[in-house]
């Protein structure tokens, strides 16, 4: 786990990662319980994408923007949004359109070396050692957005494994260009972003890869709470750290009531460092 | 789908005399926004079973009606309690493999209900490649036409005995007036035979006219509206009141066992004198409190 | 021509007319340019049907009402509206779904002895001698609604013919059985109103057939003005015109600036009886 | 389907840039309402040629393009001047043969635009037992698979080049909002390449933050927004202003032969000044009287 993470908390650093990563215009979905994400949207809204285009999946409201962070589907950005769609016509493009969205982002149970998604079940499905909650939209914007962001709270060898039990979002699949021989269409996992580290897919295996480690990760925790090879570069850059500006503006227009420092801390090991 | 002559305003129990044991139910809402309670603790109370569930992305709905034995298999597109966890005793249910489950996602649903709708056999939706076809074949079968650059799947059409939904108010017509999203709600109500909604209030008919862009199930859908204020507790009704994050961690807790969600249920749901009950059981301060936003400052 | 219509017009009392067949609880749909119908489906809301819902096809909105006959798609009908439905989720139930609607009310260029309907073209397709205005919804609502009506303000040989030369509504087919033969659900015209008479379809053959005509109307006159054989019953009754109360109420609360009047006069032979 | 990133915002003729000869145009607004007019004449006045239209139920955007000698085809759900009679130059190429024709319907267009909206090859629809799939075989065809107990028909994706739209106002972002109903303008943008809106009023973002339900388009649809005060003249723009009656029926009454509706094209789209030329030959006081309803009491 990071050594100097004091200033900023988990679900801070995570929005601003993935903030950074967003392009000015671009098109995205927000799902249900997904506070880190709605802050990177707005967030990367109100720094360098002003026209970066988000929408609540269940809710349909569009970039609603006060400065807290609402559960998505709350009906209180109704009041804050440039548009209220409605679901029965968003499917269209939500489960049917190919790279509608430029990105989605995207938690799950677990993930895997290609980066593909379960949030269904961990063992069999007819006999699961844990049911988790379902597909829902995962399938369709793992399958057809341009990219989508793999976004853990947790980096260990029960979310990092060899092969998801449950694949329920599509990633590179069986590595190389499977994605594509299936006949989807180009994209898959962009950066998968977690406590540890942020972590990218070489071009022609597609197999994960170290991009950065936080500050005062090693090599050798993010290996020990992974559970298969990562690809590592010759010299593991370290993560850019929240700056100030980005955290001032983070605090002071997108989440000013602090719902990710409350909800998002450090995982335990960490938390005396961070406060 | 027919439509009745006289006000759809009914009573509960009335309302709920159409679901009979062994229908296929769908659910409105979208995980704790707009969940049918009250219509769901009738189901219990009534003592349904062998429900096929077909629920919309949900949380305590299909969940308190999977504790409480009423249903024999669901389909599965998400159901959740998000910040408080897995959602208890599905989850219990789907583990001991005693739950059938029909796992979909959201094309699946979309696909079979808006072909339920539109009363066509099946739908067209991408091949995902994910391992849903594999775990459920019948809900997602390869296209037998395979063309436009793209593998294919056919959904099956979707067409819900019974649909329960939640608004926030209605008028006697059966309007039913929504102050936040739809979600899958209306979708469900086109593709079902038989609609049955609650409301937290019955207004004039001119409330309803007075913004008729809130009306999102238009009487023409509706079979029955229930009138139960905080009928969507401990969920939130958007727009009235906030969910209940207390009573829904005590849910949760009394959900560890078999046993202990029994004594929920009975105290709960299957108590005698129904939601009034259940009101009093909450208190008056506590649907205070949710009416207030959910904290009193 | 009805030889006394003194004290309403021919719009009046086709809406009359078609208000008496509707019953409570039924749900139609009115489309463009549709005075009659509106006035026909708030006046039975006003009378006999208080539930009855209709929707404005393209505009989504349901049993707008204010006494005032505007044209179904006006904006202004939101305001007096139950609910506004998007098209877009409105289609899968006007063109899709079997007997979502009870009944719809159509004109057309043409009808025939089946009740078929015709609004594309007269003459041949691709040179016809009048290029009409185009299928839009008829296809659907004839092909999928429990009944319809036809309702015209013309009763001659050009518009009633032995067959139409473009089916763009599926009446009663080549008659008999042919409609559900074919694979269309139960349904087709239920009575055809007309400047004439009443008219509806022998439930064998399916061929128009005479139901009454209106006062001062012959036989002959009704033979002389239709391009192919009405079926005849022994004794033809008289059509009941409007009475007091139904054109007290028309007049009252649907009506009250006198559109009806205004834009379907009876025709002009009859112009000096009617005023 | 790509965004810019840049305000969307654009001048007229910088927004029809994007229109090529030849492309497939679709048209949206209903009849007389919300007709994208002052897109329409831009395209006179650049001499756009062989279009291929795609026009939802209309009356005069179809219809002068169609006298202008802009279009080689036109796809054909409705073209009507309802109380004012049939659509005039439509009416005349169609009858002389040098127009194309798809006829088409209500469930083609629908089945068509979604298959689009959604990348699927085809839609489903019913047969109803109409003519159409004889005089448009491209358009209709028997579907491969028929089952579920009607006979059913496959309808080729829509998917038009340009979607021209009209809106009541719309922001920077380009979030275009309507006082009226939608029709089909969403789904005819969610199945189009490039889309530009025309808008009678340009507010800041926080009028349409305001009443986030009356954005009908939201920016994510939209690539070019024209700002043209009475853009849907000689129609009406819902809520803005009503139709002109008289207008409509001169321009009926120019319609008579091509050499009188040249002469009214000369004057109403070819002339020099553009939009601003043409406001001022409808007239000060006949826009007012327009605003105020459609008659000054």
């Amino acid at each position: 786990m990071p050594a100097s993470t004091a200033g900023f908390a988990l679900g801070e650093m995570l929005a601003v990662l993935l903030a950074r990563d967003m392009a000015d215009g671009e098109k995205a979905i927000v799902g249900t319980n997904s506070d880190i994400q709605v802050a990177a949207c707005n967030l990367a809204r109100q720094r360098h994408a002003p026209h970066l285009w988000w929408v609540s999946g269940p809710g349909g409201m569009t970039n609603p923007t006060e400065g807290v962070v609402r559960p998505a589907a709350d009906a209180e950005n109704i009041a804050v949004a440039q548009a209220v769609m409605d679901l029965p016509q968003m499917i269209d493009f939500i489960d049917w359109k190919v790279h509608f969205f430029d990105f989605a982002i995207l938690g799950a149970l677990q993930t895997d070396r290609f980066g593909n998604i379960n949030t269904v079940c961990v063992g069999e499905h007819a006999r699961p050692r844990l049911r988790g909650p379902g597909t829902v939209g995962i399938s369709a914007l793992c399958g057809l957005s341009r990219r989508f962001y793999i976004m853990m709270t947790r980096h260990d060898r029960g979310a990092f494994v060899p092969r998801v039990d449950f694949v329920c979002g599509a990633g590179h699949l069986e590595g190389g260009s499977s994605r594509t021989d299936f006949g989807l269409p180009e994209g898959g996992p962009r950066l998968a972003v977690t406590p540890l580290g942020v972590f990218d897919f070489e071009p022609a295996s597609k197999a994960m890869r170290i991009r950065s480690l936080h500050d005062g990760v090693t090599l050798e925790e993010v290996r020990d709470n992974t559970g298969f090879d990562l690809l590592v570069p010759d010299t593991i850059p370290r993560t850019t750290p929240p700056d100030t500006e980005e955290l001032f503006m983070l605090r002071r227009a997108v989440d000013t009531t602090g719902v990710l420092a409350a909800k998002f801390p450090w995982p335990r090991a960490e938390r005396k460092a961070v406060r | 789908m027919a439509t009745t002559k006289q006000s759809k305003i009914v009573d509960l129990d009335t309302a709920l005399s159409a679901v009979e044991d062994g229908m296929t139910v769908g659910i409105g809402g979208w995980i704790f926004h707009g969940q049918p309670m009250a219509l769901i603790r009738g189901l219990v109370r009534r003592g349904a079973r062998d429900l096929r569930l077909v629920p919309a992305p949900g949380s305590v709905a299909p969940d308190m009606l999977i504790g409480a034995g009423c249903v024999r298999e669901t389909a599965c597109v998400f159901i959740s309690f998000e910040h408080l966890g897995l959602a208890p005793n599905f989850r219990r249910a789907a583990q001991s493999g005693t739950l059938g489950v029909l796992e979909m996602d959201g094309p699946g649903i979309a696909g079979g209900l808006r072909a339920g709708a539109c009363d066509l056999p099946y739908g067209l939706i991408p091949d995902l490649g994910t391992d849903l076809p594999t775990v459920n074949p019948q809900g997602y079968r390869k296209a037998r036409i395979q063309e436009g650059g793209r593998p294919l799947l056919e959904v099956p059409a979707i067409k819900p005995d019974i649909v329960l939904l939640h608004g926030q108010q209605a008028d006697e017509e059966g309007n039913v007036q929504y102050f936040g999203s739809g979600y899958f709600d209306l979708l469900m109500a086109q593709a079902a035979k038989h609609v049955i909604c609650s409301v937290d209030r019955l207004v004039p008919a001119s409330t309803v006219r007075h913004n008729a862009r809130l009306t999102k199930i238009p009487s023409a859908f509706v079979h029955a509206v229930v009138v139960t204020p905080f009928g969507a507790h401990p969920g939130c009704s958007p727009g009235l009141y906030a969910q209940d994050e207390a009573h829904l961690a005590a849910y949760v807790a009394a959900s560890r066992d078999q046993a202990s969600f029994d004594a929920y249920l009975a105290d709960h749901a299957r108590q005698a004198g129904g939601e009034a009950a259940y009101r009093d059981r909450i208190g008056a301060n506590a649907l205070a409190t949710l009416s207030a936003g959910g904290a009193v400052p």
